[in-house]
């Protein structure tokens, strides 16, 4: 289903296109299962653009660093036109409502999926691939040497997929919906999204064994606060400051200053962190950092009743204060 | 300098520290008894320590052997120089060194010495002058094209005038923008290069037209740099007579940590002098 | 390096707590005491940053809502500083080390009373969690 | 340069005899998620040959990723340094040639003309024993950069995979001192295992997904450096963190910096730096020669293909493909790499 989407994508794009626009989505690498991000400034690239189920980056990290040009891209004048699945959009909507991007220049281009590819699940039951291509079903897959195989796509989705709360987008300019019924479908899945590890946290002894064993893995090569739609100061981030008196985080790399590399940039980020899930994709290490992300968020929901990404004018909690409140 | 361990510096002594102009002081310190002072060239830098802070890379601007010591010219530009300037005399730093190629003196014999400065600049060039000074006999005629943003930005000013007095010795000084009670030249340091221009450089346009006895030295902040290059091009002075000193960002000074790495060189221990026909081959990135 | 067994007490309009500030540092030589003009501006890292180092316990005093002169000072810190202690617990810290109180610009014996209290909890805290790692 | 052959039910007590004179054996194992990563291998069963390329380099346990220079203590007016010597000696077990490359790279790389002592210690007090590779993955180019999946050079032992049995040669004298004592559970070798690398060789050489010709690369990239748009369509995607160059065996970049411990002593560390982060070659003046990240993707790839043969006439990337399989946008070295192999396009 999700490439019957992507022939009407190329056909919306092609029309839409005007000279001066940048069309950010998703094209081949040169290995079989990762995709990579395609930028597209001029009408013929449009071919290469790729729509399936291994698209897993979040795009808008390169829209929320849009103006600065460190990891965005230069400033042009033109629109940019972005493709997005509902979990993308969902941090484009939470980066519109912190100012971070204006609505006006964003075409935001939305295709309902069945969910993405976890490459760690994927390679641990496939092993290492010649040539692979999904469908709603199945994923079939030839090895190196030649095997072929086919495995079932749900055994293979990343966690957020599974969970299902990548709920309708608030706002978008165009949206692929497939076809009717796997889409009444995902809807039903979404309605009662489960959580999976959130119960656990609650007892104080585990909690320093998980942080202990989870960050001294960590080796700070920054790739979860780069790739982070909402760490969107990471080109004058507080930590590579040259210049600071008193350096907030030295560049040592013991326990201490990695589990406070986490503190910190967790402190920055949680009210607009919508789950994306991208930072635990891309740790080298393998670090499981949604647990402390998914801890906080429901503590922000249940407390003031704010989800990220809900909507595009929601004033996030630590911006205001309500009377009364006696939290602390 | 032969201690098993290059990372190690030595301690040593801040003798002197002198207020050289905006936010720049220069630092003379004791010459620990490890380093031979006769072994130090003009263009080689030393790692200073300030322990606790780091270490910053710093040219050697002179070398005093006889009551063994060295001269240090520091601006408060990064958080190691600014502990620096906060240290008062007598307090111990570390050195590490000499680093770095220097400027091939012994090639330079007989030639005249065209020394081109920017700013904080002179800090290496001074060592240069010093030891024409020392050796004044085995050279030809030495100018000192100096020029930084604002007087008050001039360093080693009383140098500057002894230098004036010696012979065979021509110093030109200019500043960006015309001051009140300013008389010299007023305009970029390239200026002194331009045919046309009024207090034009007069080694290159009155004894050695034909550029053949002459080495240009040059040393000042990049965007000096990448200036002074085109007007060199436009005279076609020799290029590999154009000696020029970088300064990238460096943390090892012995070629290891890779930050001062330029297409297949390390501007530490391949530089950070380099000619402009070296500077040419390799990609644009100082 | 950030203190072992020290308490860092953050405190809004120092030069009119100056009889307060007097008797706690000769009540309490461990406590350290910075003036942040206001605990609206006090930034939750730095008691994250010090918590994670080892120190003791970090407390912020600030004015009653009625009595701030920056009209909501204290209070545009009150959810920053709740979420910051679920961060603190989150990350298996002890959210107990971090505290808030308001008062009154002229209270003394209450302010102290509430520092005694603190004092005894820290340091329960700590001989609990056995040897401070830094 | 003799060969042996050592069963497979008799490496446990290998191990064993080399635990006499190295305390500490690192090998390729697997943590909870059963991802393979180098680890200290305990007993035999944390052994597991049969993956791939751990994801993080054995690099760390030579150059490890915080490594402390010297201690210093300011008394009033004199400065105590004291270095902590390495004796620990260890072994690296079951190196594929793509580590051992990128090791002998490092090797050259820290003893070229100024020697860095803290490398070099912790390498006299390393064993290296090698394994041909079996399992590539998909991400590999190791033939391209001229190594051959079986070939043995910088192992001081190496080990080929002959069914029951290791085929085992000792290359160094390193490997030759301890010959003697392993004698005891080695059998004679016969002698068809010689074609047992070959074999290895052209069935892993079958496996590998794409080449390319160096030579032209190296050419081309001479003159590659002004074609911005090739490099623009790599770098656009760019999120500059450094996971390609902190999980590349080759990439040797330290930041040195200081850290008080007590009052006045206090510690001079490095760590691993990478050259796509900004500061990296950020002026203390704020001008940055390579500020865009255009140039320094640019950089990492010259760096690799083209300036350290110029050095050190060695090539910097043994084409283990971690750079491609850590990076998290998906920039593919080896396509970048085979974009400049064809002609250069017109943009020069």
């Amino acid at each position: 289903m999700i490439n019957k989407i992507e022939e009407n994508v190329k056909i919306l794009l092609k029309d839409i296109f005007k000279n001066g626009d940048t069309i950010i989505s998703y094209r081949n690498s040169g290995t079989p299962e990762i995709k990579t991000p395609l930028f597209i400034r001029n009408k013929n690239d449009i071919d290469f653009l790729t729509i399936d189920n291994f698209n897993v980056n979040n795009l808008s990290v390169y829209l929320s660093k849009f103006e600065q040009g460190e990891i965005g891209l230069a400033k042009n004048n033109g629109r940019i036109i972005i493709t997005a699945k509902p979990c993308d959009a969902k941090s484009i909507i939470q980066m519109i409502s912190d100012e971070q991007i204006d609505k006006e220049r964003i075409v935001l281009v939305v295709y309902e999926c069945d969910g993405v590819i976890d490459l760690k699940k994927l390679s641990r039951l496939t092993g290492e691939l010649r040539q692979v291509d999904a469908n709603e079903e199945y994923v079939n897959f030839t090895k190196l040497n030649g095997e072929t195989g086919k495995i079932n796509l749900n055994s293979v989705l990343l966690d957020k997929c599974l969970e299902g709360n990548c709920g309708l987008p608030y706002f978008y300019n165009y949206y692929f919906v497939g076809n009717e019924k796997s889409f009444k479908e995902r809807i039903i899945k979404r309605s009662k999204p489960h959580k999976l590890i959130i119960q656990t946290l609650k007892d104080k002894k585990e909690l320093k064994q998980i942080v202990e064993n989870e960050i001294s893995k960590c080796i700070r090569c920054n790739a979860c606060r780069n790739i982070c739609p909402a760490c969107f100061c990471s080109d004058r981030c507080v930590f590579d400051k040259p210049k600071l008196p008193v350096e907030l985080l030295e560049k040592d790399v013991s326990l201490t200053e990695n589990v406070l590399f986490h503190l910190i940039r967790f402190y920055h980020v949680f009210p607009n962190c919508t789950g994306c899930g991208e930072c635990e994709r891309v740790c080298p290490q393998g670090i499981k950092l949604n647990i402390f992300y998914k801890y906080i968020n429901e503590i922000i929901s249940t407390e003031f009743g704010f989800t990220p990404g809900s909507t595009d004018s929601a004033r996030q909690p630590l911006l205001s204060y309500r009377l009364g409140e006696d939290l602390v | 300098m032969k201690t098993n361990n290059l990372y190690i510096p030595l301690p040593s002594e801040i003798v002197e520290i002198k207020e050289q102009g905006t936010n720049i002081k220069s630092f003379l310190v004791k010459l620990p008894k490890e380093i031979n002072g006769s072994e130090i060239m003009p263009g080689q830098f030393f790692e200073i320590s300030v322990f606790g802070q780091g270490e910053a890379p710093i040219s050697i601007s002179d070398v005093f052997i006889n009551n063994n010591t060295l001269l240090f010219c520091v601006a408060n530009v990064g958080t190691v120089t600014e502990k620096l300037h906060s240290l008062k005399a007598g307090s111990i730093i570390g050195i590490r060194g000499p680093f770095g190629n220097g400027f091939p003196m012994s090639s330079f014999k007989g030639k005249n010495l065209i020394l081109l400065g920017g700013g904080i600049g002179l800090a290496p060039l001074r060592a240069v002058a010093s030891y024409f000074f020392d050796n004044v006999e085995s050279f030809g005629k030495l100018e000192l094209l100096y020029g930084a943003r604002s007087s008050k930005d001039l360093i080693y000013k009383d140098e500057l005038k002894q230098w004036r007095l010696k012979a065979n010795t021509i110093v030109k000084i200019s500043i960006d923008k015309p001051e009140k009670d300013w008389k010299g030249n007023v305009g970029f340091v390239t200026s002194f290069l331009d045919p046309n221009f009024a207090d034009r450089s007069e080694i290159l346009f009155n004894n050695d037209k034909e550029f053949k006895e002459t080495k240009l030295i040059i040393c000042g902040p990049p965007p000096m740099i990448n200036t002074t290059i085109k007007t060199i091009e436009k005279l076609n002075f020799p290029q590999q007579e154009v000696f020029i000193a970088l300064e990238n960002r460096m943390k090892c000074g012995m070629g290891k940590c890779g930050h001062c790495n330029i297409g297949s060189k390390y501007v530490c221990i391949d530089g950070p002098i380099f000619t402009l026909s070296e500077l040419k081959q390799l990609p644009k990135e100082f | 390096m950030a203190g072992k067994n020290l308490v860092y007490l953050f405190l809004c309009r120092a030069k009119e707590r100056k009889r307060l500030i007097e008797k706690i540092n000769n009540k309490y030589p461990n406590i350290r005491v910075v003036d942040i003009g206001c605990s609206g501006r006090f930034n939750p890292e730095y008691a994250l940053k010090l918590i994670n180092k080892g120190a003791n316990g970090v407390l912020i005093l600030g004015c009653t809502p009625a009595d701030c002169i920056y009209r909501e000072g204290s209070l545009i810190s009150e959810r920053r500083l709740f979420l910051a202690k679920k961060i603190l617990s989150g990350f298996g810290l002890n959210e107990e080390k971090l505290q808030v109180m308001w008062h009154k610009i002229n209270e003394i014996e209450p302010v102290l009373k509430e520092i005694d209290k603190f004092m005894n909890e820290v340091t329960a805290i700590k001989d609990k969690e056995g040897v401070e790692k830094v | 340069m003799e060969q042996y052959r050592l069963a497979k039910s008799e490496l446990k007590s290998f191990l064993e005899l080399l635990k006499e004179d190295y305390q500490k054996i690192i090998g390729p194992g697997v943590d909870e998620e059963d991802r393979s990563i180098f680890k200290e291998i305990t007993n035999i069963n944390d052994l597991k040959l049969e993956k791939t390329l751990p994801l993080k380099p054995p690099k760390e346990f030579l150059f490890p990723q915080k490594d402390n220079l010297f201690n210093f203590s300011c008394k009033e007016n004199t400065i105590e340094i004291n270095v902590k010597d390495t004796t620990e000696k260890q072994v690296l077990f079951a190196l594929r040639p793509c580590d051992l490359t990128a090791i002998n790279y490092s090797d050259t790389f820290f003893k070229n003309n100024l020697l860095d002592n803290y490398y070099s210690q912790k390498r006299e007090n390393t064993l290296i024993i090698g394994i041909a590779c079996e399992y590539p993955s998909n991400k590999c180019f190791c033939t391209s950069m001229d190594i051959s999946p079986a070939s043995s050079n910088g192992a001081d032992i190496f080990l080929t995979n002959g069914g029951s049995f290791f085929l085992t040669e000792f290359i160094s004298e390193k490997g030759n001192l301890i010959k003697e004592k392993l004698k005891s559970i080695l059998t004679e070798s016969v002698q068809e295992d010689n074609s047992l690398k070959e074999k290895i060789d052209k069935n892993t050489r079958s496996l590998l997904l794409e080449e390319f010709n160096l030579k032209k690369v190296r050419e081309n990239l001479e003159k590659a450096y002004t074609s911005e748009d090739t490099w623009k369509k790599y770098s656009d995607a760019c999120i500059v963190c450094g996971a390609c160059t902190f999980d590349c065996p080759t990439c040797t970049c330290f930041d040195v910096n200081d850290s008080f411990l007590e009052k006045d002593t206090g510690i001079r560390y490095r760590t691993w730096d990478s050259c796509s982060f900004y500061n990296f070659s950020l002026h203390a003046s704020g001008h940055n020669p390579r500020g865009r990240k255009v140039d320094r993707l640019r950089q990492r790839i010259m760096h690799k293909f083209n300036y350290t043969v110029k050095q050190f006439n060695l090539w910097s990337c043994v084409g283990c493909g971690r750079c491609i399989a850590v990076c998290p946008v998906g920039i593919n070295t080896r396509s970048i790499v085979k974009d400049f192999e064809e002609a250069l396009n017109e943009d020069k």
